[in-house]
């Protein structure tokens, strides 16, 4: 019964991350796709909040969109994890909806 | 518009408009999905937050910016029995807007009750 | 599983396009069905059959109809939406076709999961 | 010798307005237009950095799209001026260059 | 004075365009001059020949194309931001030529002012 | 790539770079602006702050989303006697990076720095 929530957009540029976070459910997952991956590194002023979203909800980031960044997948927060395109359709498929926070 | 929804399947839609209106087209196009949905008579919702609460404030008059009024739109909702719209209210207060300034009777909820809702349905549309 | 796409951009000047198409093909590979592919608001530019983008880039346009022909999609440009902006029978690529926009509302209601890439 | 710097954008939804504000300089004016106006109006979270700001700087609003969005004059800040499309002809005109926050 | 202009979105989906038409509007009646319009990234596709927007509501690029007639004003479409996109001969609606990005570098050195508008 | 600049007038060129590389298409489309304008011998000047920073992050790798790599555009500028690339610290800091993530010699400035520098420029084009 739980929600896939999609986030795009750079969380230095755009408010749907914070918006996203603000309307997600106990037992819903979140991933960082295009520019919003930059939302999953270390050491940003952005990584304490989402180190402390990854604590409460399951929070997955796409590796291809890292690497096509030039970003290391070490430097990923702890507690998020990485995934390829194939992950991104399992998480879709494991919930019951997905929902694109355009 | 009377589409025929031959699977006979209703499910739970909800249009989340999140984007100020006359800036950018989503708000306008998005009705256009609305309508459709409830031709197929499906469970409609539409939730207003963030620069979306923006979409039904009264009083737009986009004649001196050479674009179209198209909120009458959403007066016109209801006659497609389209009842179920939600604002949110954190949403509202940040702009420093009153259920006053909306155009069309809406419930007002608070972020938590509307993340709720949206966790229930079982399509999401962000526009 | 059964998955419908929406596609909200255009090609190029965003990657939602892109980025549905990489879901696709991942989808399709682990042997799930996609229902359908609706273009809507700028995403029916996608279909346009005159985009001449430089050799050494992709074809936004063409992957989607090549994969269409491989796998059987059906990639369905909104016709309210395309006539707006141009994407009208005359300037359709091959492999799309143009319909209303109850083809989305009949996707979301037909598949098990609707998945949408956007600005 | 100023710049006169163009903002399009919401700063609900946006870090557009910010970023100008933090590369104004002495001198300059800023036009709120389109979907930027909604940083013009009283009452709102961003009100008291834009009064703020609008004593350092010549701050204009775009009347057109003010009225596009139904929002009353009469509710913008003070010291944040209307103006209509001659006047920000007038004002781009008057400055040496025209920088827009795209 | 003499002014340049930079669109850089399509028509309908961005307001960018409509905010430079009333701009250029407004200029010519102030009796300013206006050099050149450019349309560069997704601002080419403002040059379709194919939209047919809802009569109800305004043409944006038939309103650019009538402007440019009644006030002579050069509307210029990137070439290779074109191709990519699907604005090329075939594509092009009258009032707009296509050329080289040069056109926009040279009308940021002729003209006193060069004013951008995009998303 | 030669042009005429016929008039003879060279003006300060800045392009503002704000937006992330890949998500959209902006920070590869500015570069053929940059480049032609070098052609029209004008005095061009490059700056990279907020999301823009990024653009010039060494390692872009983008043939798993199907993407080019247009960084090496960057790496050839100094060909086309593009040097003048700033550089916001503060932008850099927000993302937790540093000179050495970059692939290209920069000068890093404050913002107060770079303010004063755009306040200087006769043209200034944003991306």
């Amino acid at each position: 019964m739980s929600t896939l929530h999609t986030v795009n957009k750079s969380p230095f540029e755009r408010s749907n991350l914070d918006s996203c976070l603000g309307h997600v459910v106990a037992g819903d997952s979140i991933i960082l796709i295009e520019d919003a991956v930059y939302a999953a590194l270390s050491g940003t002023s952005v990584t304490a909040r989402m180190a402390d979203a990854a604590k409460q909800f399951r929070i997955c980031v796409l590796g291809p969109d890292l690497q096509a960044r030039g970003m290391d997948t070490g430097a990923v927060i702890d507690g998020i994890t990485v995934v390829d395109y194939g992950g991104f359709v399992d998480l879709a498929a494991e919930s019951r909806v997905v929902n694109a926070w355009l | 518009m009377e589409e025929e929804n031959e699977s006979g399947v209703v499910k739970k839609f909800m249009y989340v408009n999140r984007k100020a209106p006359y800036g950018t087209i989503y708000a306008l196009e998005v009705l256009e999905m609305v309508l459709i949905s409830a031709a197929f008579d499906q469970d409609v919702h539409m939730a207003f937050l963030d620069d979306g609460v923006y979409e039904i404030k009264k009083g737009h008059t986009p004649k001196g910016v050479g674009m179209k009024n198209f909120s009458p739109t959403y007066r016109a909702l209801e006659g497609y029995d389209i009842e179920k719209l939600y604002v949110e209210k954190e949403s509202l207060e940040e702009r420093g807007l009153t259920e006053d300034d909306l155009l069309v009777p809406v419930e007002v909820m608070s972020r938590a009750d509307l993340a709720k809702l949206m966790s229930e349905m079982d399509v999401v549309l962000t526009a | 599983m059964k998955f419908a796409i929406l596609v909200n951009e255009g090609p190029y000047n965003h990657q939602a396009s892109d980025s549905a198409y990489q879901f696709v093909k991942a989808a399709l590979e682990k042997g799930h069905e996609i229902f359908r592919v609706f273009f809507y608001y700028d995403g029916v530019l996608n279909a346009t059959k005159y985009a001449e983008p430089p050799q050494d880039d992709r074809n936004v346009g063409k992957n989607w109809a090549a994969l269409a022909e491989s796998h059987k999609l059906d990639l369905v440009v909104c016709v309210a939406a395309g006539l707006r902006r141009g994407i009208v029978d005359d300037s359709l690529a091959p492999g799309f076709r143009i319909s209303g926009l109850g083809q989305l509302i009949e996707a979301g209601i037909q598949a098990d999961r609707l998945v949408a890439f956007g600005d």
